[in-house]
């Protein structure tokens, strides 16, 4: 008999706030970034227990669509006396990412956060260094990890992939956290306008084939990440990705964001997830 | 403290308020406990329970189209026993009355479901799904067949004496004639409407937007439908009626209730605002007051034809 | 000078590319000559036409839902012989092909009117409309029967020999029933569908929307459920289909066409803003362009359900 | 047998334009008014034709909602050297008056017009003034029928009525033409803040006991029409009103609009109306 995996704990201590825009930046397009404020409440600060990995539903609420919220990951996070500032990393897409990008300082929006489970270090700490392995916006996941990392005194290299060079947006901010962490940032774009020409997982592999690496970390399309996990078990390196799927709620309410476990169960995205083993999905 | 008598009685079903959880939309009612004031619900409507756990269907599994969703979930749930012992002990905390949701392949199912409810204190009433339109066998055949109804639901009300309400489907040619089966079966409530079959396809990969194909369209953009049905119903069938679809605001649940709707679930918009239903009942308090209507039961089946 | 073949054949109907514009959502064609390039569309659909003219219901007669409306217009129209005479010479100008939507109280009037248009040379098709909900008798009942639907179909089979297209209700359990009976009736084309029977209430005042209380569902809103009754429609019944209900985009009518449906029609998105078929070409065939698709008939019912 | 009510020709002259907004101005709200400007093509002004009483259909287009176009008098036209200028006269009531109170300078908008059929010369010019009532926003339709008036030589008085002295925004506008005609501005507030405490259509009613009248010309909430059509038949005074329905279209497209006149017909608000003469109307 199969256990109900929707069942646990709820992610701990999420809620949902009003939060002040105070930035939207606009990067090359169709990339851009907005920062969002939330208060202190009773001195408690809001998103205090936040990893990196997890993320936020928000939603422009300029009229009725879209009428669901959508998931972004928590990009990066700031703390003052008495503020949270909460940065999404976004591409605009349709109707959701239209209207985030679309906002302006002050607007308010609703913040439901921090949800889902991030990264964990995915081996014992050894001596080799890390790969964290973005495709164009799934690097939205991967700053706060690569910044825990470097904290936690572990050099990893910072594999950057996209269709063109505009994908690889923000690049300078992954690139600093890379060196700084002993290790160095390796682009690759289909267009062949920056770094190598092709896909980012064959400089991956290649490092891989030297045995370069003791954890992969990733975030992007689909198919990467099947790919990053192909190659992870083919070189028995250990890792981790963030999923994205539908979502209709972000907090286990409403069971639409299956994702297949090789154990024949579902786990929930929001809940069990959106970080998962690289082994232990269905690619 | 507020003037208004917001209480209804939904046939045998007492509740503080008439606006409950959509089953599906609410987990299993703990997992809003972080988001909401669950104690201000008039009652809280079980995700769908079968006899054993079911993993439900593969992703994709929802898809946002305009003014609503579609959805096939799959009636993925913990089964009964789990329900029983883990989850309901929590929400027996709370005041809003708890209905289960029930779902099963073959007739014996749902009686073998009433039957192990009957005599659970916090059970408030059963709800019978017996039109989703989201697995492959059982279920849907009854709520599309007046006789096989009234069949089941005989069965059932065999097997419980729990307020017995029966959820009816919109993709039928006579909704009344199902809800007329229903309460020949000896149901006392009609619950109404469950989703209403639908399908997008992603003309860029050609392939349909959820795995199972067609799913169930559910929303602000079905309540028109929902209102049609509620109001047909709650005319031609004689049981007390709760509306369902598409509801958001303390506007929509008083439209359901001038159609003739004794109580509303709130199902999608749950997802857009958790704090939605406490919004509507504030808003209701606040527009009842305004209109010097006195009792939100006034307003049942009040509207104005002539 | 595009590269790309719009044209399609529905049934024995040719069309120079696959968008049409819906029944009562088009004047009789000629309102619109000042506002899009009529000669663009594919084909036309006329407001529905009876016997005698129709004066309609009183007001109101639309409001506005969740990514829809609801209409009970209740086929005002100018009867068959005032656009024969006054209107259709006017529409004969423009290339698309004019396809007269017909309606009537009883089995005769369909033949009847089927039989007037027969020998008519500027009619490309007739169009039944035997679904329409905001009437008081008549129309429905053929739509929601498939006996009487096969009866009236073959009825009107026998009065003419033009291209003859049935409009399914998507208000029954089985539109595919339905959409058999029509063709073992000896109908050559399915359009699909008309208005979700729908009804909405003004709280403040307590009365319904519309005069006539219930109404047609029209939209966006609309078109996940219209997508699944063409998909249905199309694999099980053989017939060529036409889908309807809630398009607006050129990804809309792709949606349509990969469901199965051969051509597809515009309506309510003519409100929002009337030069949308004209636009809606204009990308099709780039899309067709950018995906090195040579003709949009490779799209029909090619969705990948592997 | 029935003729067709909506089968005469179009509306002379109409099309679809894209317009841009050139000015948003708020007044006491829930009131704004908002100034589009429709560039001449091929050196033809585009809305030459506009008579009194005509409309336009349009739409801040923010997002889907609302989804169809909204109907809103012609309230001030202005034309300079290869522009002409509209404005329209909005109250906040819902989503589609909510979104136009929110454009801003530089957005565009599709406008279609001029449409339907505006007020014309109710009687054979008389001696008597005429007498022009407006019920709140109703006022939107009078202020290009009180110009020509103006401009023909004809006094008028402006009968203002609302609930509240908000209500009647933009009274400077009519009392300088009610004035320069030789009229005067008659204010009713139900709240009693501002001219005859009551209702508007008490003062008229004195004045029409007293003969004062040639002609009424009305816009407001259909009470207030009501009630002018019966004191005009009253009186026997001839008049005119303009007429708000339900709009699908604007353009006789979804026959939506039906207004029930006393021969037993409909007739369509967009097409044949807004404007019908009192006595032809279903009240
Ligand atoms: C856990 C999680 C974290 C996420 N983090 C981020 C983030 O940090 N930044 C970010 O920009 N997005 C992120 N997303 C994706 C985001 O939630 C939206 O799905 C996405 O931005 C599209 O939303 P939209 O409303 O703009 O487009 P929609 O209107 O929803 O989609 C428009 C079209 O694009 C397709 N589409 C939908 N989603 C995607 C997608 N992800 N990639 C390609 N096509 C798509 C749809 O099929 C549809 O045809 C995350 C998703 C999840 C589940
Ligand atoms: C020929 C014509 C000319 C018009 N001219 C103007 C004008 O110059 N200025 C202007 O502001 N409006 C005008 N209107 C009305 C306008 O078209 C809209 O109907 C109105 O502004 C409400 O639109 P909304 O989208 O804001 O509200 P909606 O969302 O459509 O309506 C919200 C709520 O208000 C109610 N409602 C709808 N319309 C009205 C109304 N007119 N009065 C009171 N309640 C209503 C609805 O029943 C609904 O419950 C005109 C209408 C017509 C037909
Ligand atoms: C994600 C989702 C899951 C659902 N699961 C169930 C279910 O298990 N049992 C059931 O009877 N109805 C289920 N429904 C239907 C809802 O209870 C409700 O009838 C429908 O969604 C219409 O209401 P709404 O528009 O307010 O959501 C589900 C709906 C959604 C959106
Ligand atoms: C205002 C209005 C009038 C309509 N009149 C007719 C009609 O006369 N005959 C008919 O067969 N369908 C009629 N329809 C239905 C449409 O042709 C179409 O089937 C339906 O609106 C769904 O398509 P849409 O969502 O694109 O509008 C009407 C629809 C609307 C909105
Ligand atoms: S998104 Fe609703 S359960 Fe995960
Ligand atoms: S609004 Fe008059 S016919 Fe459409």
């Amino acid at each position: 008999m199969e256990t109900a995996t929707h069942q646990g704990p709820p992610t701990a201590g999420f809620a949902d706030h009003r939060a002040v825009v105070v930035a939207v930046d606009h990067h090359p397009w169709p990339y851009f970034t907005v920062t969002l404020e939330v208060p202190f409440a009773n001195g408690e600060q809001k998103f205090a227990n936040c990893t990196p990995g997890q993320f936020v539903m928000t939603l422009a609420e300029f009229g009725l669509e879209p009428y669901l919220r959508r998931a972004f990951s928590v990009f990066d996070i700031r703390t003052d006396a008495n503020t949270t500032q909460i940065e999404i990393f976004g591409k605009v897409i349709g109707l959701g990412t239209e209207g985030l990008a679309r906002l302006e300082p002050g607007k308010e929006v609703p913040l439901l956060g921090p949800l889902g489970q991030g990264f964990t270090r995915s081996a014992s700490p050894t001596v080799k260094p890390s790969a964290l392995i973005a495709g164009g916006i799934g690097s939205a996941a991967l700053l706060l990890w690569a910044r825990a990392l470097l904290e936690q005194g572990e050099a990893f290299d910072f594999y950057y992939g996209g269709y063109a060079a505009c994908d690889l947006a923000l690049s300078e901010r992954f690139e600093e956290l890379a060196r700084a962490s002993g290790g160095e940032l390796i682009c690759a774009t289909e267009s062949g306008h920056r770094g190598h020409h092709g896909y980012i997982t064959e400089p991956l592999e290649q490092a891989l084939a030297q045995g370069r690496y003791g954890a992969l970390y990733t975030c992007g399309p689909e198919g990467l990440m099947a790919k990053v996990a192909a190659l992870g078990s083919q070189y028995q390196v250990p890792g981790q990705a963030a999923l994205e799927t539908e979502m209709g709620c972000g907090y286990g309410a409403c069971l639409g964001c299956a994702v297949a476990h090789q154990d024949g169960r579902f786990r929930l995205c929001c809940k069990d997830g959106p970080v998962f083993a690289l082994d232990e999905v269905v690619w | 403290m507020s003037t208004v008598d917001l209480s209804v009685k939904v046939g045998p079903l007492e509740l503080a308020n008439p606006v409950l959880s959509a089953s599906g939309t609410f987990g299993y009612g703990l997992e809003f406990a972080p988001l909401t004031r669950l104690e201000r619900f008039g009652g809280l409507v079980t995700k769908g329970l079968s006899l054993e756990p079911l993993r439900g269907n593969p992703a994709p599994r929802i898809f946002e189209t305009r003014g609503g969703m579609l959805n096939s979930i799959g009636l993925q749930n913990i089964g009964i026993e789990a329900f029983l012992s883990d989850v309901l002990p929590g929400l027996a905390d709370f005041p809003p009355k708890v209905v289960v949701n029930l779902f099963g392949y073959e007739r014996e199912d749902y009686s073998t479901l009433a039957a192990r409810v009957d005599a659970v204190e916090h059970v408030a009433a059963v709800e019978l799904n017996v039109s989703c339109p989201n697995v492959k066998r059982g279920g849907i055949q009854f709520g599309h067949d007046p006789g096989q109804l009234e069949e089941l639901v005989a069965s059932v009300r065999k097997a419980t004496s729990k307020p017995l309400i029966v959820k009816l489907s919109p993709n039928v040619t006579s909704p009344v004639a199902l809800g007329k089966a229903a309460r020949d079966g000896g149901a006392d409530i009609l619950s109404a409407i469950n989703t209403v079959i639908g399908m997008a396809i992603d003309t860029r990969t050609r392939r349909p937007r959820l795995h199972t194909i067609k799913g169930g369209l559910s929303g602000p953009a079905i309540r028109p439908v929902a209102v049609r049905i509620v109001y047909d119903v709650a005319r031609e069938v004689g049981l007390p009626v709760i509306g369902i679809g598409g509801a958001e605001t303390a506007d929509d649940v008083l439209e359901f209730m001038l159609a003739g709707a004794s109580a509303v679930q709130i199902g999608t918009a749950l997802f857009r605002d958790p704090m939605q239903p406490n919004r509507i009942l504030q808003d209701l308090e606040q527009r009842l007051v305004s209109e010097g209507v006195g009792s939100v039961r006034e307003l049942i089946g009040a509207i104005n034809i002539e």
